[in-house]
């Protein structure tokens, strides 16, 4: 029995997140926030070096063939420097989705292109985690129409990965019939769009599009519990360290026992998120009639954590946290966009508690 | 206990209705208008000309003269509301400026900037906090030396609201360097005009720049333009404290503000189904509303207690802390119940109440913060109002 | 406009507290809890003395015809002092039972007796905010057979008045076919028990029950939320003093920013609902399209700040609040048996949302 | 990431399991029984001598010698915890006096006392805490002064439990009033039947005594009964405190309490409805459950470093903080959802699950409140944990 991480799974987020401590500095994830897409085009490249984005792709198609504990550390990794990045739809969710419904033709196909660099594809499942507006789409032959919201990943997705409810389809981002209605969120850190299809062209995979969905939106909340665990790492270490630092009454604020209990509190609900996040991760490829319990306590449960932290870590900082100088409010919104993305605390309860014939 | 008003005030509010029939047209609408539009001044000439303004302030200074009455205020305030009317300018200049001339100015000083302060004018703002002096105001290191007949500033001051539109500053600077940090502190007032000040807008969390940094470059001031005695600064700009505002602002805000969220749970709907059938959030709501009520009643206490110029203690030492808390939370019930609607932002397509409940989240979360943070709230609630020790000072290392 | 108490008012409620600050002191309540009845007889000859349970009953039937504010005023002294008493049941929520729903006769002999001091009615009416156990009574002529549970006011009651959901109806508590259960709660200044009842003698009382049911439960609950709110300000007071007091690290704790902190959220939930209590009570009698509203959302929401109260004070006095020595205790599970009686806050909230046509 | 055993402790694992079938019958109730029933001490003495009790301690003192094993450990507890059997005797006496002998007693009390505590036949209790030192336990004024060959001890310990049916106590005492207060205190053994030794019952909120008071009044006490230097007292009880528990105790213990609520939220109905289908309660049992799963793997990766030799960090500081509170609201759960029934108490009929909700919501307010309140819990996380700046020592008044 050993629970916790192996040797490569430390050395690959480390990894990882060296890279992003450079390459996704505050001031670049400020200026991809104001509009400037470099960042996440550097980024997808200096990952696709470093091999990340292939975690989830089978060895025989070009990928690590690694699993959703080593996806959840890199997305972990994400969420700690909020960068940009479509890993969880395009290299994770879409992954999934392909390896679960698509047959042999179809994985040889878009796994190739994916691990190539060709494809890199957005992924809309809003509609399986309640639909709103009257969205939701219609396939008829090899052509889909309707609406597709909260599409996500689309800083640089040349596809999107999206449900019928019944089939998962995939869909050009330049096909015919495709308007896209780019949506602004809190989260200026990832690319959120809604999609009106009018007979677009699409490619239905040939599998079973409910369960293959089913996992992808499992694995999908452990990867934005991951985020919000990330980020909320970096905010508590961001506020011990402004404590120390700031001086108010002749002394670092940090030895007055409000602040130092806020930043107690903050450590003591967050540790035990750290192993929640890894068990329900390790649970999505090991422990299968734990996965879709697990996922589900793991992203309400740091949806709750998350909010606290991000309201805590700003209080520590007062006024200096309010302000945009610090940058200290992306990380801040980013919690606050995964606490809703894929589903609310209470929907994804509700969720959980069905599962366990509790409703 | 007894909610209903005397004649005396029913008369008054059915006055107040006449003059908001009468008058209405020249309201400009609630939303942002700007400080220097005619619309605005000529608004505020009507209010101070009818006493719904300045009310009780002196008539030599542009004031209307009345007796304080809390009941009369609070029925202004909740007949300007429900007629979605906005009422007088309530900016720092008349609210925290103005008393304290009136208490510590110089003649020559009342005269010249009460009456075009009230009249709306003149526009303030105010120079306290600083990057280094937050919670400990007292620590303010913007530095006033006296060279001729002028005081030379260096320093920055941050957090200062409409600096960006401001004609003067009433300004906190540190005369006496080598005094006791309460004791250094002069209390100044100068044209925001002056060679050497730099105004940089200072944006926050909400996307926008709701406050300013004030930079201070060889800022020459003559010493004249002081209010109160050099040192004395500290005493000054507490004395404004202890006023009460003029207005009390909307009594019902917070409630309806429940009121929009539970319109929001009837009208949005999840798979076909109202989110106000959703009994977690409806569980929520109505939790919520018992708070919003408990502040409400708690309010009106406070009315009460002004009108009969009684203390009303602790009821009135928790309110910022609560309001703010309870404002806040009731933000983070609306975008919950919005779902992934809730997140969306700015100019987003498909954007709920103008995105305003974001706005609300975070703002709120700024005011738990800023104007005496919810952890100085609670020093004060339990040293001054319940008599706890305070803390031991340090001994120096 | 004048939102707070009368002269009167803080004189009756003044007269009370100082009444029962001798009468009812520590010692005197723990020898109630531990068997001795005698403290309940004592302050019921006392408070009737002050003429403190006729505050309800009209003039025209020997009482002082006051209203529910003044009925929540002296419970909240009860409170306050964790006294046992049962005027909620007794002398508010019997009375209005017999003002709302007796004809002539039977309000001239009840509320005659009551006045008197020859009838002290317990209250059970369980049954309409949540049946368990299969409870409940069907009245049958003049005999009624079933049961109720959780019997509020036993300590002195000569009579029960109960609920058969349709009809409210007064027994002797010494009838035929009446077998009577004492419960244990937590809560040992209150006596609560459950009654069998065998074709059992009853005056079903003439007028619209089930009206008149509704009030006596909104109002016994905001005579709940008064005692919880008497009880609160105690603990609070008991721990500011404490904190003064104790001494820990050379220093009194009280100057530790965590436990003035501590007592300063209990003070900033505890103080609105001072207003809100204030208000609920006032509107029973003045306001009556809010009445069965306010009197939800007073209980409901004294039934969390209470418990907060309680929890936080306890942990202010440190291991002294966890012992019997001081009898902290007392004041905690009152407050905790409050939260369940007439309703728990989520039952209670439910219903305060139907009200409102949300539910 | 490998929630499977090696064979290596399958083996052990199976071994485990045919002990238990073996034995379990020899195996006194989980219920209190008596500590020196007859039944215990044998229960005892079969695992001290199957090494499921004292497991890692040397022979040569009654302990069964064998290499520490955090996942050994962890597997009988898992194993006697699903057999319902209760482990090894777990009083004070095993926990922190055997330890302590163990670094810093001398051969002739390791000799004397070890043995016989392990085996249960020698009951200790702990006399640390006074009324006026319990979160500033070195404050402690308990006396012992020298007179000839012996302390005479004068003072009074609380919260000692057991301390009624002790043979003997492991005390701190002030033998130096005149040194700085770490420096005067001394840690001495001695006889619970030493004339002048008063043990009073301390009822608390449950209704039950599970504390004493001990009062001293010239308690005579050998001076060889210490342990370590006169003075050093305060070193050698806490050499203890960086001791772990040999055993774990349950690891699924919150989750069972969690089961339970489920269980009576299916059974229970309220007009006719289980409680189970009421969605607020719902959501709050789901939000715990998370909860109790979170520690449950925080619990698993702290036995994972420990079977590594390494240090959790954060993630062991906070268990006691943490497990405490979530204990506590999943007793304010159960009592909730049990409405009315939830405030029964004691011997009530009608009583549900032995009245035990209400038992845990109090005792684990209790837990919360001692052995470092939840308040030093946040000093030392914040302090040891984050490195944050401790509070500067008070000036002298």
């Amino acid at each position: 029995m050993y629970f916790g991480l192996s040797q490569d799974q430390t050395m690959l987020q480390d990894s990882v997140q060296r890279y992003l401590e450079s390459a996704s500095e505050l001031e670049h994830v400020r200026g991809f926030a104001e509009g400037d897409n470099s960042l996440a085009e550097n980024l997808h490249n200096g990952l696709m070096e470093l091999g990340v984005p292939l975690v989830l792709v089978p060895e025989e198609f070009g990928g690590l063939g690694l699993g959703v504990l080593e996806a959840a550390l890199i997305q972990q990794a994400m969420g700690r420097f909020v960068s940009p990045s479509g890993f969880t739809s395009a290299y994770a969710m879409a992954v999934i989705g392909l390896r679960e419904a698509g047959d042999d033709d179809q994985k040889n196909d878009w796994l190739g292109r994916i691990a190539g660099g060709s494809a890199i594809i957005g992924v809309g499942l809003t509609e399986a985690t309640g639909a709103r507006e009257g969205a939701g789409l219609t396939v008829s032959g090899d052509k889909v129409s309707g609406r597709a919201s909260f599409v996500m990943g689309a800083e640089l997705a040349t596809h999107f990965m999206l449900t019928s409810s019944k089939e998962l389809l995939i869909i050009a981002r330049d096909s015919a019939g495709v308007s896209e209605t780019a949506l602004t969120t809190i989260d200026k850190t990832r690319h959120v769009v809604m999609l009106d299809l009018q007979d677009t062209p699409c490619t239905v995979l040939a599998g079973d599009g409910v369960a293959a969905q089913a996992r992808m939106i499992d694995m999908g909340r452990v990867l934005l519990a991951a985020d919000s665990l990330g980020a909320a790492d970096m905010m508590i270490e961001k506020s011990v360290a402004y404590s120390k630092d700031r001086e108010q009454f002749n002394r670092p604020i940090g030895s007055f026992q409000a602040v130092k209990h806020m930043c107690a509190d903050m450590v003591a609900k967050l540790e035990p998120c750290r192993s929640l996040v890894w068990y329900a991760a390790y649970a999505q490829d090991h422990v299968s009639d734990e996965a879709a319990l697990m996922s589900r306590l793991a992203k309400s449960h740091l949806a709750e954590v998350g909010k606290y932290v991000a309201r805590t870590s700003t209080e520590v900082h007062g006024g200096m946290g309010f302000t945009d100088l610090l940058g200290l409010h992306y990380w801040f919104k980013r919690i606050g966009a995964n606490r809703q993305l894929l589903g609310g605390p209470e929907t994804v309860r509700e969720e959980a508690a069905k599962l366990q014939g509790w409703s | 206990m007894d909610l209903n008003f005397t004649a005396e005030y029913e008369d008054f509010r059915a006055d107040v209705r006449a003059f908001l029939d009468k008058h209405k047209a020249d309201a400009p609408v609630m939303a942002n208008v700007g400080l220097r539009s005619e619309k605005r001044l000529k608004w505020q000439r009507i209010l101070l000309e009818h006493g719904y303004a300045a009310r009780t302030l002196p008539k030599q200074y542009g004031g209307f003269g009345a007796e304080p009455d809390s009941l009369k205020q609070r029925i202004i305030a909740e007949e300007f509301a429900r007629a979605k009317v906005p009422g007088g300018i309530a900016g720092q200049g008349i609210n925290m400026l103005v008393p304290t001339l009136l208490e510590l100015g110089t003649e020559e000083q009342k005269e010249k900037y009460i009456a075009k302060t009230l009249s709306g004018e003149m526009i303030w703002c105010q120079g306290y906090s600083e990057p280094g002096a937050g919670s400990d105001l007292a620590s303010l290191r913007t530095a006033a030396v006296v060279d001729g007949d002028d005081f030379v500033i260096n320093g920055q001051k941050i957090w200062t609201s409409t600096a960006n539109q401001a004609d003067m500053i009433f300004c906190l600077v540190r005369t006496e360097p080598d005094a006791p940090k309460h004791q250094g502190i002069s209390y100044l007032l100068f044209s925001m005009d002056t060679p050497g000040i730099e105004v940089r807008p200072l944006m926050t969390m909400t996307g926008r720049a709701e406050f300013n940094e004030v930079f201070f470059t060889d800022v020459r001031v003559p010493t004249s333009q002081i209010v109160g005695q050099r040192g004395e600064g500290w005493m000054v700009a507490n004395a404004t404290l202890t006023h009460e505002r003029g207005m009390l602002g909307d009594p019902d805000a917070a409630l309806s503000r429940l009121n929009s969220i539970a319109e929001i749970m009837q009208n949005e709907h999840v798979d076909g189904k109202s989110l106000m059938d959703n009994p977690v959030y409806r569980d929520r709501l109505v939790a919520l509303e018992a708070e919003v009520y408990a502040m409400k009643f708690n309010g009106m206490r406070l009315t009460t207690a002004s009108s009969e110029k009684k203390s009303a203690g602790l009821a009135g030492m928790i309110v910022k802390l609560q309001g703010c808390e309870l404002n806040h939370r009731l933000a983070e019930l609306a975008i919950d119940v919005m779902g992934e609607y809730g997140i969306l932002f700015e100019d987003s397509p498909f954007l709920r109440d103008h995105g305003l409940w974001q706005t609300h989240y975070m703002f709120d979360l700024g005011l738990i913060i800023g104007g005496g943070s919810a952890q100085i709230q609670k020093n004060i609630i339990s040293e001054r109002g319940l008599g706890m020790p305070r803390e031991p000072k340090a001994a120096k290392a």
